[in-house]
């Protein structure tokens, strides 16, 4: 068991999932279904030997690296695995009954399938990555699956977003490969570890840090760069406005991070505090923003905004617990984000619209969407138990530990704002009223799996220690910015 | 076998309430909310001192039943949560409507967890959860004038569970592990413990609507159905109670000047509860007066324990007595007013109405009662009165912000200025950080 | 100079005073590499002969960063999902082909084919290969496009499909026996890299071609299951 | 210094000429094009600063990441114009939507 090529398998089977898809667009359903299981099983089976065996190296080709491409499976990959595993389940599961019906035809369907496994190998195949250049391959596919999916929508909506989307994407990436053709020619290298060794301070790695940061800041929509995201993710169809929120932002996240603490480990304390502030901005600037919108995916989309401000507190506080209540703050996001999008999805299908003064008419006769929505409310809001309370706990101790308390305050402040709109929007739940309402049957399936995804956004807090031994192995915040 | 059969219970006692709450899950059983009390029930019956630890639940957290407080406060829920059951199902001649008990069963859940909490992170989860479905209990169950009591506790609890976050924060940072004795100790040991002191003060206070924060119980109890303002008494504000008695460092630091100035409020609660209760006497308010009576009578005897530890350390049980009480007391005027309304048709007491002829000192009481009244519920609406108006000046200027963040929100949107604005930020970023290295 | 544009001159002078900034810092930051490249030109070719070709490009293409390639296939495949789901693009009038255009695409196409097989073979020892190869096949594919050939509706169903994904398939399915077989992912035994080499090349140029000359189509074949 | 300098410089140029466009030009054609000439840039970069060791035989590697770039930014190039014809068939232009949609 323990020397089954598990990192491989991760990678390659989604991609043939998606193969099988297209090949066979009748059975994409059933084929889509069981790639997602598979996928969950070998997924545990690849945490399963790093948690036995520790961190894992494997040498495609046998060549190694700086010649070959190196996969490397420690905690922080493992993590960002598990997520995309579960969130991708649930959403799979969901799809199955969103895609299905009258107004989603069988059509849509069947482009749906192929594109999202091919999402799925290339955000396992961007958390495998050792190599920058191949982190920049699974970036381009990861960005062009998201774009695809977006447009599926249809509608002027849509297709605008996705365009605005895609050139926005492509721009970040070329940013991304011109640093990586810098550093490439700096050190002769592409391999993170390599180039963790061999790195040290010169115009060009500046240059290279100055377009790679940019590039991924871009993609990963923090404020002021935010400007694509709220077209994109409210326009998309539900099960793909869950996954860009939930996963997609986060992979050029993830590679930000890698790059932070190996590459860029000298990048200065002020270089930390202004990532900091612009995250500070978008915890107050999306949060206001929600709080304005009208329509309920707007809204959430925007909350979006907000939430991946706090990713960004972390940098200034550099210390082991700001990483891990970051990371924790992006679990607990992924899994309360995608139950939001899935019951604005749900209150979409069921009354045709979402805007959100008229919801109460949709909502009252979905109590299990409702309830899901307000326990995902509470994940995002912080409130125990949830798994936004773990992380805001785990960020404010470690705002407090170093000294630099007014982090602590934009958390306590930023909690506050979403509680407005959360309530904003669980307020109508219990407003009655009379008028009869054109409505159709939502499938249980729907129901059923957004409330899931918001009970395990719970449950993340219920289990916080379980999950923060896990990112241990490896240790990755242990080099250079543990403090 | 003895103690797997007791942690069994402890575990069992607020998550079978927490299970049956879910619709799903209590659909076949004949009473749910009774049955979902069984677990609490035994509990009682079980010998005193069990606590079970649950290291791998949310940062480490345990459940557990004293002897003393927590064993009377949780025969107090049982019976008062058991009657209120009744009624939920007895009221109109058929069950309650899923929500409503949905609700309820989530309430009981949080009650019963605060109770048999044994640090501060499970205590805060828990009344959080008892605190959120209470809210959702006044406004499923009641009126209009019920969902304005709800809205105005919704705010009031938001703000309390910050300042308790923020205070578990502090004793997370002081003590080595979050159990209430470990808190206390390292509190009385802490040099500043002021504004942990204050936090807890001011949360629970906010929570237990302690005057003058009680704006909320009067509508609660008028226009709540019986089953919810049965409770009223027990939950939010026992609980919140019993969360000062389990989180302030009582018997072990001395504060005069903060116990007086509590003892001051808790005078003052008591007498305006007395003399408002005396001037607009009826019976469906003097369930509300009651509790703002025992609730200014805790304060007091809790003033008297902060400004001296050693009063504290001999009357300290005096004080879940009182909690206990008020439980009791609000119960049972509740229901005897429930009982009389039913029975004769019993509408309230004629208000005592000023007369010039009586003696003077009756009037002069009658007039002094008529100013406390004013004093403690008047000043509020009519300081609203005097905010809203300056609210209603202030929304211009707030307009003209909303305009602006639409204005700069619409800016940021253009495509030329966006991208000009990411070019800037990977150019800052390069100067930022080369900055440092010349 | 128009009003608008007036109105927008201070931003485009921020604009190019930005870039200016950008050109100058990118061209400082080239200028300071050091001028001996510190690249992989040795270790590439040290292991040239393990790698069962002789064209160092292809050796790392299909070889030492093989895993790039594969997923890279991806991409391209993935674009044409993209193209497909959009469907509804309009249709473009087509004028029948002039007799110059007739009689050049039946003059060019066979050469073309030729030409694709000629690459594909040269990769092996000189610059040339799959993309090379698929490339000139698209560019044959695009000729018989222009001149109003279509693909019949028999074999634009599964046929097409599989045509479309055979790169890939192969790809993967060489990888997967290689795993089977006890090795890594894509670690080709040494006596057989340049058979399994050729193999991957010849499914990729293939679809390559064709998947270039679908997206040149636009939109999907209409037929098929 | 090796002539392979210049042509990287000339890559810089092209990609912050290619940025210029990008940002300037409104019509989704220009946008799409704007961006080949940045990646062309790129490449250009990647290419010639494999060759700078003078007297020695390029490295393969750049080389190769270059044909993977190519092959990325066809199938990027083909999407986007598909999906331009898309939105010129939604909105009737080809541009993108300035306003905030509602």
């Amino acid at each position: 068991m323990s020397d089954i090529h598990w990192p491989v398998i991760v990678i390659l089977l989604p991609l043939a999932g998606g193969v099988a898809c297209f090949l066979w667009p009748r059975r994409s359903v059933l084929l889509g279904l069981l790639t997602a299981l598979g996928v969950v099983a070998c997924v545990a089976g690849l945490g399963w030997q790093v948690v036995e065996q520790g961190a894992q190296r494997y040498a495609v080709g046998g060549w190694g690296a700086p010649l070959g491409i190196d996969l490397y499976a420690d905690g922080l990959s493992l993590l960002m695995l598990t997520v995309t595993a579960v969130v991708g389940l649930g959403i799979s599961v969901y799809s199955s009954g969103y895609f299905e019906r009258a107004r989603y035809g069988q059509d849509r369907a069947r482009h749906f399938w192929p594109v999202w496994m091919f999402l799925w190998t290339a955000l396992n195949a961007l958390f495998l990555s050792a190599d920058i250049f191949n982190l920049y391959v699974t970036l381009e596919l990861l960005g062009l699956a998201a774009v695809v999916l977006v447009a599926l929508a249809g509608g002027a909506d849509a297709v605008s977003g996705a365009m605005r989307y895609l050139l926005v994407s492509l721009l970040g990436s070329l940013f991304y490969l011109l640093g990586v053709a810098l550093l490439y020619h700096s050190f002769g290298s592409v391999d993170i570890a390599i180039l963790a060794e061999r790195v040290e301070p010169s115009p060009a790695v500046w240059a290279a840090m100055g377009l790679m940061i940019a590039g991924l800041l871009l993609k990963t929509a923090l404020f002021p760069l935010h400007f694509w995201l709220p077209s994109a993710h409210a326009s998309a169809p539900a099960p793909v406005s869950a996954l860009l929120s939930a996963l997609v932002v986060k992979a050029s996240f993830y590679i930000l991070l890698r790059l932070w603490l190996e590459i860029f480990p000298f990048a200065n304390a002020a270089l930390a505090q202004l990532l900091g502030l612009l995250g500070a901005a978008a915890v107050f600037w999306g949060g206001f923003q929600a709080l304005r919108q009208t329509r309920l995916k707007m809204l959430i989309a925007y909350s979006t905004v907000a939430q991946l401000g706090y990713l960004f507190l972390a940098f200034p506080l550099a210390s082991i617990t700001g990483w891990t209540g970051a990371l924790y703050m992006l679990l607990s996001h992924a899994a309360a984000k995608t139950a939001m999008f899935m019951a604005a999805g749900n209150t979409l299908y069921f009354g045709g619209h979402d805007r959100i003064a008229d919801l109460d008419r949709a909502v009252q006769r979905m109590p299990l969407t409702m309830t899901a929505f307000a326990l995902a409310g509470i994940s995002i809001m912080g409130l125990p138990p949830s798994g936004g309370f773990i992380a805001k706990w785990l960020l404010l101790e470690a705002a407090i530990r170093s000294g630099q308390w007014w982090w602590g305050g934009v958390l306590i402040l930023g909690g506050l704002l979403s509680a407005a709109w959360v309530f904003k929007v669980v307020g109508y739940a219990f407003t009655r009223s009379e008028a009869p309402h054109e409505a159709r049957a939502v499938p249980a399936t729907m129901e059923w799996t957004a409330l899931l995804m918001a009970v395990l956004a719970i449950l993340l807090g219920l289990f916080a220690p379980w999950l923060l031994a896990l990112l241990e192995i490896g240790s990755p915040f242990n080099r250079e910015n543990a403090g | 076998m003895n103690t797997v059969l007791s942690a069994l219970l402890l575990i069992l006692a607020p998550l079978l309430p927490l299970l049956l709450a879910f619709p799903a899950l209590r659909s076949r059983l004949p009473r749910p909310c009774h049955i979902a009390l069984l677990p609490a029930l035994i509990l009682l019956t079980v010998p005193p001192g069990v606590s079970i630890d649950l290291p791998w639940l949310l940062l480490g957290t345990g459940l557990g039943i004293d002897d003393g407080a927590g064993r009377l406060l949780l025969a107090m829920s049982v019976l008062i949560w058991a009657l209120a059951a009744s009624l939920l199902h007895t009221a109109k001649g058929q069950p309650a409507d899923d929500r409503l008990t949905t609700c309820f069963l989530l309430t009981l859940a949080g009650n019963l967890g605060a109770i048999l909490a044994t640090d501060l992170v499970g205590f805060f989860t828990f009344s959080v959860l008892m605190g959120y479905g209470f809210y959702a209990l006044l406004v499923a169950g009641g009126d209009e004038g019920a969902r304005r009591a709800a809205r105005v506790y919704l705010v009031f609890l938001i703000l309390a569970d910050l300042a308790l976050f923020e205070a578990l924060l502090i004793a997370a940072a002081t003590a080595k592990d979050l159990g209430f004795e470990s808190v206390r100790q390292a509190m009385a040991q802490s040099a500043s413990p002021g504004l942990y002191l204050s936090m807890v003060l001011a949360g629970f206070a906010l929570k237990a609507g302690v005057w003058p924060l009680h704006v909320w119980l009067l509508p609660a109890f008028r226009s709540s159905r019986p089953a919810v303002a049965l409770l009223l008494g027990a939950v939010p504000v026992a609980i919140a109670l019993l969360g000062l008695v389990r989180w302030l460092p009582l018997g072990e630091v001395s504060l005069p000047a903060l116990g007086l100035v509590i003892q001051a409020m808790g005078v003052a609660a008591m007498l305006y509860a007395i003399l408002a209760g005396a001037k607009r006497a009826s019976l469906t308010r003097l369930p509300a007066y009651a509790a703002i009576f025992i609730t200014g009578l805790f304060t007091t005897v809790l003033g008297m324990g902060l400004s001296d530890p050693e009063v504290w350390n001999r009357q300290g049980n005096l004080a879940c007595f009182l909690i206990v009480s008020l439980g009791f007391g609000v119960a049972i005027l509740v229901a005897a007013n429930g009982w009389l309304q039913a029975r004769c048709q019993y509408s309230a007491l004629p208000e005592k109405q000023a007369d010039d002829s009586s003696p003077w000192f009756e009037r002069w009481s009658v007039a002094v009662t008529r100013w406390a009244a004013q004093m403690g519920t008047d000043t509020l609406p009519r300081l609203r009165a005097a905010w809203l108006a300056n609210v209603d000046r202030c929304l211009r200027r707030i307009r003209i912000w909303q305009r602006t963040l639409d204005g700069s929100e619409r800016f940021l949107q253009r495509w030329a200025y966006a991208v000009t604005l990411f070019l800037l930020l990977g150019i800052v970023v390069v100067f930022v950080g080369a900055l440092s290295w010349i | 100079m128009t009003e608008r544009g007036k109105k927008q001159l201070p931003f485009r002078l921020l604009l190019v005073a930005l870039l200016f900034v950008l050109t100058a810092g990118l061209g400082y930051a080239v200028l300071t590499l050091p001028s001996q490249a510190p690249g992989l030109s040795n270790p590439v070719v040290a292991n040239l002969e393990a790698s069962g070709v002789s064209n160092p490009v292809t050796a790392v293409l299909l070889n030492f960063r093989a895993y790039d390639t594969l997923l890279e296939l991806g991409v391209l495949l993935l674009a044409l999902f993209g193209v497909w789901s959009l469907a509804a693009v309009p249709e473009c009038r087509e004028s029948p082909p002039g007799p110059v255009l007739d009689g050049l695409s039946r003059l060019l196409v066979p050469w073309l084919i030729l030409v694709a097989g000629y690459l594909l073979w040269a990769g092996a020892h000189a610059p040339g290969g799959a993309f090379q190869a698929g490339s000139v096949l698209a560019a044959a594919g695009v000729l018989l496009l222009l001149t109003g050939w279509r693909l019949d509706t028999r074999f634009s169903g599964l046929p097409l499909r599989m045509s479309l994904v055979a790169g890939l398939g192969v790809f993967v399915v060489v990888a997967v026996v290689l795993i089977l077989m006890g090795g890594r992912l894509l670690e080709y035994p040494p006596s057989f890299a340049g058979a399994l080499i050729l193999l991957i090349e010849a499914a990729a140029t293939l679809s390559i071609g064709m998947t270039l000359a679908a997206l040149f189509l636009g939109a999907r074949p209409e037929a098929g299951p | 210094m090796s002539p392979a300098f210049l042509y990287a410089l000339v890559g810089v140029g092209l990609f912050t000429l290619g940025l210029y466009a990008l940002i300037v030009h409104a019509h989704l054609l220009r946008k799409i094009l704007a961006i080949n000439v940045m990646a062309s840039g790129v490449f250009l970069v990647l290419v010639a600063l494999a060759a700078r060791t003078q007297g020695a035989a390029p490295d393969p590697v750049p080389h190769a990441m270059v044909i993977t770039g190519i092959v990325v930014a066809v199938s990027a190039t083909a999407l986007a114009l598909a999906l331009m014809l898309r939105v010129r068939a939604e909105t009737g232009r080809a541009e993108l939507a300035e306003e905030p949609l509602e």
